[in-house]
């Protein structure tokens, strides 16, 4: 990838339904966007267990991306909305850890929005090149202090 | 990557497809072969030019004989398009078609990565999380489910009535819901159709009238979808039928009541005319209503206002049709398939005000010309302005709130051509000059081109410009008590100011006000206008995202009265072969409770949107009604103590694939 | 004399607490002394590290350690142990999932330091001194260990056989540890001992209190609010972890209407107690508008972190890592 | 969340010259409907006129300028000058969405020590907006003492109020205004020139053009029988007002049409005193509104 | 030559302790000191956290005396939101804690500290254990010792959750009461706990007082530091585990100060060693003179002795008997001796059980108002109890919320870091002469030591009923060139 720049590696956790499909638009449409997002599937947002985002960062994603259908689209009536309030405690579990609670992305995209997932995944890849990587922040700082040595 | 027990002796197999220079013209396949054939378990690992073609699925199945092969990943395009093929070659191979893993390197790869070497890079990747979570993946059987013959389909327009027709003529049973007191849409009310201009009423009254007979339809019109549950093959569908205060059954539309009304003559605008002309409370849409049969409208009707009306109405109804203490009513559907025919509304062009519709009373919407020239309209096919005058000079604006960034984006498809049907039409009937102010003419289709130059021999004036305003303001003399057309004329460069007598807006299409509210009950994807989305654009034109689900006609994007029949039989005929295979597959990415584990805490039972979890009280834990379960795994990423789990999204399978994204 | 089963204990960063554990075994301690022979407890016994280092490997059979790592000399401690000993055991919560002293992960060494020798309210150190390992003054030459930047789990150091939770573990679950060990079958490798399959909930008296469906529209907080006894604490609003948290305690907590905090760590096939812990509490919030569920856990659950991480952040995901050898 | 605002009145140069009558009419009213808005203080230049074509930084260094003292107190602007309405929600619009401008703005605002009062929180509102939504029409016409039934107007907007920055009004065809007037019982005429533009900015510097198109909206007033035309902006009502004697000799037509502020007309109503109106200024005095055939 | 010596492990202060012996040229002791090796960093990492998790996640500094803190730490979330516990909440509360002081101290009476004298200083050491004692006071006894233990610990369990660690206290009062079907056995065993005290004590008269070698050497000058004296006592200035003021008297006997402990920080400082992680608290306003008794020295000692010294008397009549015995056979106030902390133990042993059976028997015990609930905004909130081991100060400062922004805690055992490193060096000193060492010092540094309990100083004792203790003598080189042990 470009050279000298730090490359984020980034996980994508779409819903089946509404932005794994705008992902599939998005790849219809050719609009391209960066390849540091690799993208994982799920029946619904509402699958997304907090435990697989820390395993993601755990496995060395720089950012994660959850994605899901809009409030009161989601094709399960509301796994979106379990979603939703997952994230937000999560964010602040990662606040705590020392995680950058930006990594951190929560989404809704349909599977009509192409563009949005384009520009979501650019901007989203473009923050975390700037965060740096993942190993810089403070949990992970500590989590290998001893390693470093 | 996790060590896994008990799974046997694991041997994958990984196919790279080139899916022609869609993904090989940018992701270096050899390498990522290469790398797959490195990866933990591959026993196997191979390319093709097309892996969705025979040759490239007997590749797998004779690797799946030959190798022994018991996981199969391939690497290709979206699992939403070929999941289903490959599955099925394992199948055929004698291999549980659950133990097959797809790459999405197409869509999710080649075709939104610029650079060569990152697309190569992610291939790898995509790959690699697709070999990690093959292996964790067990033999599954698919629960299989009766379907139900009937069919419903929602709007009672062309298309409609064209899948309608289609699918009872096949002797299966139609439900057919029309929000309005008769069928028809919006093609009842027009005069003509292009380009061929016979009548419209010629053409669609007979279909309207077999509908009305036909044994297999079922016809609810007044009516309303209240509530869809269910799924492919098994809907169950609330109609809410709303009062119409006549009885369908007794009323023969001998339009004895409406005469009886109270009101000598009509009062409120009548809505099938566009307001143009009047109606009373009780009415008849138009005369070839289907059903024939008067309507109360309580708006208006003095005994719903006050209580207090002679109900002339009722006494003058011999067969005693009438009926004030009608309530709505809700009837409960069974069906298989449901077929979406909602069509579209007209542009508001008030919200153009430069344009001045509604402040310029000779400013006209297109669809209130359609009922003008119309024989049966409110002036018996007469072109006259409001007061009376017979117009001498026409201005006709097209793409009214199309193909403009601050209104609708999208051309309407049809604005040009019924443009050039109404300038023939008021010609014919008044000798006016026409001005037809266009940006661009589009006329594709059979014999529209045909029709676009009869029009310019007719004499009709083509002006290739935007309109800036529609004005009274009079400079010359000549423009006084007119309309005057302010344009940029871009043929020949200069500003004009065109004065009319009359000014017609071709307005455009859009979709339904309420279309929103019919994809969340059917559960349906809107592109970001609101048109209802198709599955694919052009391998799977009718069908939706959610299985047993298709849409036909305008509601999925503007289109003319042959495309959109075309669509609506497409439809009738995606929704038959779905009813004919009798029994649908489903997933069988339920959810069950691990019984050793649960310790009966109750923290999914109320997460369940489908009530699929409840308590056993004797050994005390929750149990998942799998025929209920549509396999989300809300209650399985909630559950403690990992006692609920989903097939095909063990949470093994996710860590692993995890794992193997993160190369 | 028959030649007993070797045993040895060794503890960490702990409080004592499990010792405490042992001692209160009360009589049954003697069977143990019977069944075993105990070669090395530096709270007990003076056998020092020379003499463990002079033993065979794996010439222990079972060695107890309680307490986390976070010193180099615990370190060398644990690993050596490791060596002589057949069968390892992570005994309590500290050993087992870096316990609360675990808590300190989410800050630094210096952090920690600088208010303990500098900052502290009744600090008074105006020569500015520090514990420093290899300290020499004058002729004085002394050994204090180093003390490491993060708390580790006995696990994130060495392999660990076998793991008994609790903080403390009650009486009930080290002896029914004890049993398992010396009984016919030995447990499978990596097992947690002496307690439940389970979730709390399956063994907590007050699981019948609940409704079919639970839903909160508020977290509520003990500091100001007092929990009905006899009635479920999770519906009545108290983040209580019965649901996550692996039974065995027989629901002592609860049965002294205080709200589980989950010391017995998660059951099997959790991988990260605290996630999962949010993830349930989080479901059941009776809200789809973000600026009210952003109130709601504003309310009672701000800090979650402490709530759900209380005994296990070190075995955290994010912190699940193996100590380089001789990381300090 | 903003509820119960407060206001600053923002000035500009207008009002305190050429457009006193603006002013007084202006600050007469709100008192009268007991509306608070005291001067801003220490107001600058909004930063219009000449500033925006030759060097646009400084323009918006003025124009946040007054922006910032007002969010400093926590308060939003009232400008009823056109051209100050437009340039200083367009430097909030630039700061905001322009990280160079920002920069340059914010540098300056430091200098001043108001940077870290400005978050671009305050509205920047034109009276009619006021009227219309924060007092509302309602309010008015109960307040209305005297009903003006009868006058003829011509309501006015010119080409700054309502394009591009405004929300509260339709930028192709504006209807506020003739709201408002025909609350007092006055007949508003309608006419697609309400927003063309008055030739004011050209009057100085191509004199027959802009005339031109004075004389054009003076014209149209006239054809619809409009007694007077109300404007919102000093710049159109010194345009159309002061010139007409000219035109007449230009375009041979009898015009003499009164210009005033729709202040003013709604001060008539509520039978504010004619000389806190500031009427004395008129050149073209709109005896209409006080015949007493409207009483 | 210079030759250092190492004895380890002692036993543990937030871990495990050892102490370093330096000789000079001659072979005599220039300088012993004890060196605790290990930190959590409480303080710190409680931060942000919910500030009524305190009682929940401070009882891990020490789970031998956890009931302390939880206490310690309850009482300044009383403090912090301002609230006072309901008069049954706070019996219930000083009855939970006197139960925990009557078997913390019948532990380190039979087994810990007790085998010095009940089996007897001289005794071989494989008989100098719990099980020695039980030979020479009877199986009977040793059976009851266990017993008690246990049946207390088995009603502090039920009322306050787990023994180890507590989950009960709340801001204004306690999660759980008493059932009133459940009182009548805490009186049971409350009134057993009377009897088993006063027992105690009359082991020990037998045993110790009435041999005059072991008087001397609670008197001798080996084991005694003239050093100010810390404890609570309530508003008579009579003895308080639970809940009073601060008193501080000085070498003399004197007061030196009586204070609330929100003022704790006018009175008590820490100083800060290279060469161990444990801090030295002393008194502020007399300074720290590094590690000397007397008047200007602000070493001061806190646990038994300590607080019959600093208090005036006890409220329950048999202890008050046992109290002026004590001082009446050594001398008067104040005592200076450490090993009289035995005795010391043994009198607040009765205290305790008096007070429980006081608490058990009180009607107010069974009534459910146990709790009031705060409403006040926290702030600041200053707590302190008597540890077994001496005075306990909880510390916490929070945001509105209530989630702490700081915290300082002095741990019992710590106020007595000072006395213990200067005992030991003092023990050294004396025992130690060129370049001779003999056994005996061994024992004499481990009962200089253990007379004071130290925090951790664990129940595991009882196994093999000594604190082994290892002496290796090295050279410069670092080799060892003798080694002496008290095990086989």
């Amino acid at each position: 990838m470009k050279d000298n720049k730090f490359e984020p590696k980034i996980l994508g956790i779409f819903c089946n339904w509404c932005t794994y499909l705008a992902a599939d638009l998005a790849g219809v449409s050719r609009m391209d966007y960066p390849s540091n997002i690799r993208i994982v599937r799920t029946m619904c947002s509402g699958r997304v267990d907090p435990q697989f985002v820390l395993w993601g960062f755990k496995n060395g994603a720089d950012g994660i991306l959850i994605g899901g259908c809009h409030p009161g689209d989601c094709h399960y009536i509301e796994g979106n909305y379990k979603t939703l309030r997952r994230y937000l405690i999560l964010k602040r579990i990662l606040r705590e850890m020392g995680i950058n609670e930006k990594r951190l992305r929560l989404e809704w995209i349909s599977a009509s929005e192409g563009e949005k997932l384009q520009r979501v995944v650019r901007e989203f890849t473009e923050e975390i090149r700037n965060l740096g990587p993942i190993s810089e922040d403070r949990a992970f700082k500590l989590q290998l202090a001893e390693h470093k040595k | 990557m996790d060590k896994i027990k008990g799974n046997g002796e694991i041997r994958v197999g990984v196919y790279i497809c080139h899916c022609g220079t869609n993904i090989a013209g940018r992701v270096n396949i050899k390498e990522v072969v290469e790398f797959a054939s490195k990866l933990p378990y591959v026993v196997v690992s191979r390319e093709y030019k097309y892996m969705c073609s025979d040759p490239g699925q007997e590749l797998i199945k004779n690797d799946i004989k030959e190798l022994k092969l018991n996981r199969i990943v391939v690497a290709s395009c979206s699992p939403h398009l070929h999941e289903h093929t490959f599955r099925k070659a394992c199948e055929d191979a004698g291999l549980n078609p659950f133990n097959f893993q797809m790459a999405n390197i197409r869509e999710h790869v080649s075709w939104v990565t610029k650079e060569s070497k990152e697309a190569t890079e992610k291939a790898k990747a995509m790959v690699r999380a697709a070999v990690y979570r093959v292996v964790f993946h067990e033999s599954l059987e698919r629960k299989s489910q009766e379907i139900n013959p009937n069919v419903l389909v929602i709007g009672g327009g062309i298309a409609g009535i064209s899948a309608s027709l289609v699918v009872a003529d096949s002797g299966k049973k139609v439900y057919l819901v029309e929000r309005e007191p008769s069928i028809g849409g919006h093609m009842a009310k027009f005069d003509k159709t292009f380009p061929t201009l016979d009548c419209a009423s010629c053409i669609l009254t007979p279909k309207m009238t077999q509908v009305k007979d036909h044994p297999n339809i079922e016809l609810f019109t007044y009516s309303e979808i209240e509530e869809v549950d269910g799924y492919v093959g098994n809907f169950k569908v609330k109609i809410r039928k709303r009062a119409r205060y006549v009885d369908v059954e007794k009323c023969v539309g001998c339009y004895a009541c409406i005469e009886a009304c109270v009101y000598k003559e009509g009062k409120f605008p009548d809505e099938f005319n566009e307001g143009l002309s009047k109606r009373k409370p009780i009415y008849i849409p138009f005369p070839q209503a289907v059903p024939l049969a008067a309507v109360i409208d309580p708006a208006t009707c003095i005994q719903f206002l006050s209580g207090k009306c002679k109900r002339s109405c009722q006494q003058a109804c011999e067969r005693g049709a009438i009926d004030f203490d009608m309530r709505d009513e809700i009837v409960e559907v069974q069906v298989g398939a449901i077929i979406v025919a909602t069509g579209f509304k007209t542009f508001d062009p008030s919200r153009i005000p430069q344009y001045g519709y509604g402040r310029y009373q000779n400013v006209y919407k297109s669809i209130e010309i359609e009922r003008l020239v119309n024989s049966s309209g409110p002036t018996g096919g007469e072109v006259i302005l409001r007061d009376g005058r017979k117009p001498q000079s026409v201005g006709i604006i097209h793409c009214v709130g199309s193909r403009d960034k601050n209104y609708n984006i999208w051309c309407s498809r049809v604005c040009c051509m019924y443009s050039l049907k109404l300038a023939h039409l008021i010609k014919e009937r008044t000798h006016a000059e026409v001005y037809c102010f266009y940006i661009d003419m589009r006329t594709p289709g059979k014999g529209y081109e045909e029709f676009y130059h009869k029009l310019m021999e007719e004499g009709v004036h083509f002006i290739r410009g935007k309109v800036a305003e529609v004005t009274d303001w009079a400079i010359t003399p000549e423009e006084e008590g007119k309309l005057v057309i302010r344009v940029e004329d871009t043929l020949i460069g200069v500003v004009r100011r065109i004065p009319v007598d009359m000014v017609v807006l071709a307005v455009g299409l859009e979709p339904q006000p309420d279309a929103d509210e019919i994809r969340r009950l059917l559960n349906i994807s809107c592109s970001k206008e609101g048109w209802f989305l198709e599955r694919h654009p052009k391998l799977a034109p009718v069908s939706t995202f959610t299985d047993g689900v298709f849409i036909a006609g305008a509601c999925q994007g503007p289109k003319d009265i042959p495309d959109t029949v075309a669509q609506a039989e497409a439809a009738a005929a995606e929704a038959l072969s779905l009813i004919d295979r009798k029994k649908i597959e489903l997933e069988p990415n339920t959810a069950w409770i691990d019984e050793e584990k649960c310790s009966g805490c109750h923290i999914c039972i109320g997460l369940c949107p489908y009530s699929a979890i409840s308590y056993n009280e004797e050994r005390k834990i929750a149990v998942i009604n799998e025929a209920l379960c549509k396999g989300c795994g809300v209650c399985v990423a909630a559950c403690p103590s990992k006692a609920a789990q989903q097939r095909l999204f063990l949470d093994d399978q996710i860590y692993a694939e995890i794992e193997g994204a993160l190369l | 004399m028959a030649e007993k089963a070797k045993v040895a204990f060794y503890w960490c960063a702990s409080c004592g607490g499990c010792e405490e554990a042992v001692v209160d075994l009360a009589e049954d301690i003697l069977q143990v002394v019977d069944k075993a022979e105990i070669v090395f407890w530096p709270v007990a016994m003076d056998f020092k590290r020379e003499d463990v280092e002079s033993l065979k490997d794996e010439e222990i059979l079972v060695t107890f350690i309680n307490g986390a790592v976070r010193t180099s000399e615990q370190e060398e401690m644990v690993r050596l142990l490791r060596k002589k000993s057949k069968i390892l055991i992570a005994f309590g919560s500290c050993a087992y999932t870096g316990g609360v002293p675990g808590l300190a992960n989410s800050y630094s060494r210096e952090e920690i330091l600088s208010f303990y020798y500098k900052d502290g309210d009744t600090v008074f150190n105006p020569d500015n001194k520090r514990p420093t390992p290899h300290f020499i003054e004058g002729n004085f030459a002394f050994e204090i260990p180093e003390f490491y930047e993060r708390v580790y789990a006995v696990d994130q150091v060495v392999d660990v056989d076998y793991y008994i939770p609790g903080c403390a573990p009650t009486r009930k679950v080290v002896k029914n540890s004890i049993d398992a060990l010396f009984s016919s079958q030995i447990p499978p490798k990596g097992s947690v001992l002496g307690a439940s399959s389970r979730s709390l909930c399956s063994e907590c008296p007050l699981n019948e209190t609940k409704p079919e469906k639970i839903y909160l529209k508020s977290f509520k907080r003990i500091d100001k609010s007092q929990p009905e006894s006899d009635k479920c604490l999770l519906i009545q609003g108290y983040p209580c972890l019965g649901p996550v948290t692996r039974g065995g305690c027989e629901a002592l907590c609860v049965k002294a209407n205080y709200p589980c905090t989950g010391c017995f760590g998660p059951v099997d096939g959790v991988k990260d107690y605290g996630a999962k812990a949010i993830s349930f509490l989080s479901s059941i919030i009776d809200s789809i508008d973000e600026k009210e569920i952003e109130k709601i856990i504003d309310e009672g659950l701000s800090n979650p972190l402490a709530i759900v991480y209380r005994y296990s952040l070190p075995k955290s995901l994010i912190f699940d890592t193996k100590i380089k050898k001789n990381g300090g | 969340m903003r509820e119960n605002r407060k206001y600053f009145y923002y000035p500009g140069c207008s009002l305190k010259g050429t457009s006193l009558a603006y002013e007084k009419s202006l600050l007469a009213v709100f008192k009268y409907l007991g509306f608070e808005a005291p001067e801003l203080p220490d107001w600058n230049c909004c930063g219009a006129t000449s500033y925006m074509s030759i060097d646009e930084m400084s323009a918006f260094s003025l124009a946040v300028r007054n922006l910032a003292i007002a969010e400093k107190e926590k308060r939003d602007i009232v400008a009823p000058c056109s051209a100050c309405y437009m340039v200083l929600n367009k430097a909030k619009k630039y700061v905001e969405e322009y990280e160079g401008v920002k920069d340059v703005i914010f540098k300056g605002l430091e200098k001043i020590g108001l940077k870290e009062h400005f978050k671009g929180d305050v509205k920047v509102r034109h009276p009619l907006d006021i009227f219309i939504n924060e007092i509302g029409i309602e309010n008015i016409k109960a307040k209305i003492k005297r009903k003006l039934n009868g006058v003829r107007v011509f309501s006015y907007y010119g080409c700054l109020l309502v394009r591009p920055f405004t929300d509260f009004d339709n930028p192709r065809y504006p209807t506020m205004l003739d709201n408002l007037v025909s609350a007092t019982g006055a007949e508003t005429i309608e006419s697609a020139l309400k927003t063309k533009c008055c030739g004011g900015s050209l009057t100085g510097t191509l004199e027959n053009v802009g005339l031109r198109l004075s004389y054009l909206i003076l014209k149209e007033a006239k054809r619809k029988g409009a007694h007077l035309i109300v404007t919102v902006c000093p710049l159109c009502q010194f345009n159309l007002e002061a010139y007409q004697d000219r035109m007449e000799k230009i375009f041979h037509d009898k015009l003499g049409i009164p210009v005033i502020f729709f202040t003013q007309i709604l001060g008539v109503a509520f039978e504010i005193d004619g000389k806190e109106l500031g009427f004395n200024h008129s050149l073209i005095y709109p005896d209409i509104l006080y015949q007493k055939a409207l009483v | 030559m210079e030759h250092k010596i190492t004895i380890d492990p002692i036993t543990r202060l937030e871990g495990h302790g050892k102490i370093e012996i330096f000789l000079d040229e001659k072979g005599n002791v220039e300088k012993a000191f004890l060196v605790v090796p290990e930190l959590r960093g409480f303080e710190i990492f409680v931060k942000g956290k919910p500030a009524e998790d305190m009682p929940i996640i401070t009882p891990r500094i020490c789970g031998v005396c956890p009931t302390a803190h939880h206490m310690a730490s309850t009482k300044a979330l009383d403090d912090l939101y301002k609230t006072q516990p309901p008069s049954p909440a706070k019996k219930l509360r000083e009855m939970l804690y006197n139960m925990f002081m009557l078997e913390d101290h019948a532990l380190h009476v039979y087994v810990l500290g007790g085998p010095d004298f009940i089996v007897g200083p001289k005794a071989k050491k494989s008989e100098r254990n719990v099980l020695g004692v039980i030979q020479k006071v009877g199986l009977e006894v040793g059976k009851k010792v266990i017993s008690m233990r246990r049946e207390i610990r088995e009603l502090m369990t039920l009322l306050a959750g787990k023994v180890i660690h507590p989950a009960w206290g709340v801001p204004g009062g306690v999660t759980r009461g008493i059932k009133k079907d459940e009182k009548e056995n805490f009186v049971k065993v409350a009134e057993k706990g009377v009897e088993f005290a006063l027992f105690t004590l009359k082991v020990f008269k037998d045993i110790v007082l009435s041999n005059k070698e072991y008087v001397d050497l609670i008197l001798s000058d080996a084991y005694t530091h003239r050093t100010y004296y810390m404890g609570l006592v309530d508003e008579n200035k009579k003895l308080n585990f639970y809940d009073g003021k601060i008193r501080v008297v000085d070498p003399d006997g004197k007061e030196y100060a009586l204070f609330d402990v929100r003022n704790y920080r006018d009175h008590i400082a820490e100083h800060v060693e290279n060469w161990t992680y444990i801090k030295f608290p002393f008194l502020k306003k007399v300074g720290w003179k590094g590690f000397v008794d007397g008047k200007d020295s602000g070493v001061y000692s806190v646990a038994p002795l300590a607080r019959l010294n600093a208090c005036d008397g006890i409220s329950t009549p048999k202890a008050q008997e046992a109290y002026e015995e004590f001082y009446k056979n050594l001398g008067g106030k104040p005592v200076h001796h450490t090993l009289a902390n035995h005795w010391a133990r043994v009198v607040e042993m009765i205290y305790a059980a008096e007070r429980f059976l006081e608490l058990a028997k009180d009607p107010e015990i069974t009534s459910d108002n146990i709790r009031k609930i705060p409403t006040e905004t926290p702030t600041v909130g200053i707590g302190v109890v008597e540890a077994p081991r001496g005075t306990l100060i909880h510390h916490y400062e929070t945001n509105e919320k209530g989630y702490i922004t700081k915290a300082n805690l002095i741990v019992a055992t710590q106020n007595n870091s000072a006395r213990i490193s200067m005992s030991i060096d003092k023990a050294a000193r004396n025992l130690i002469k060129e370049g001779k060492y003999d056994e005996g010092i061994l024992n004499m540094i481990e009962m200089a030591f253990r007379a004071y309990d130290p925090c951790h100083a664990c129940g595991t004792h009882s196994l093999p009923g000594n604190i082994p203790v290892l002496i290796n003598i090295r050279n410069k080189d670092g080799k060892i060139i003798e080694t002496i042990k008290n095990f086989e």
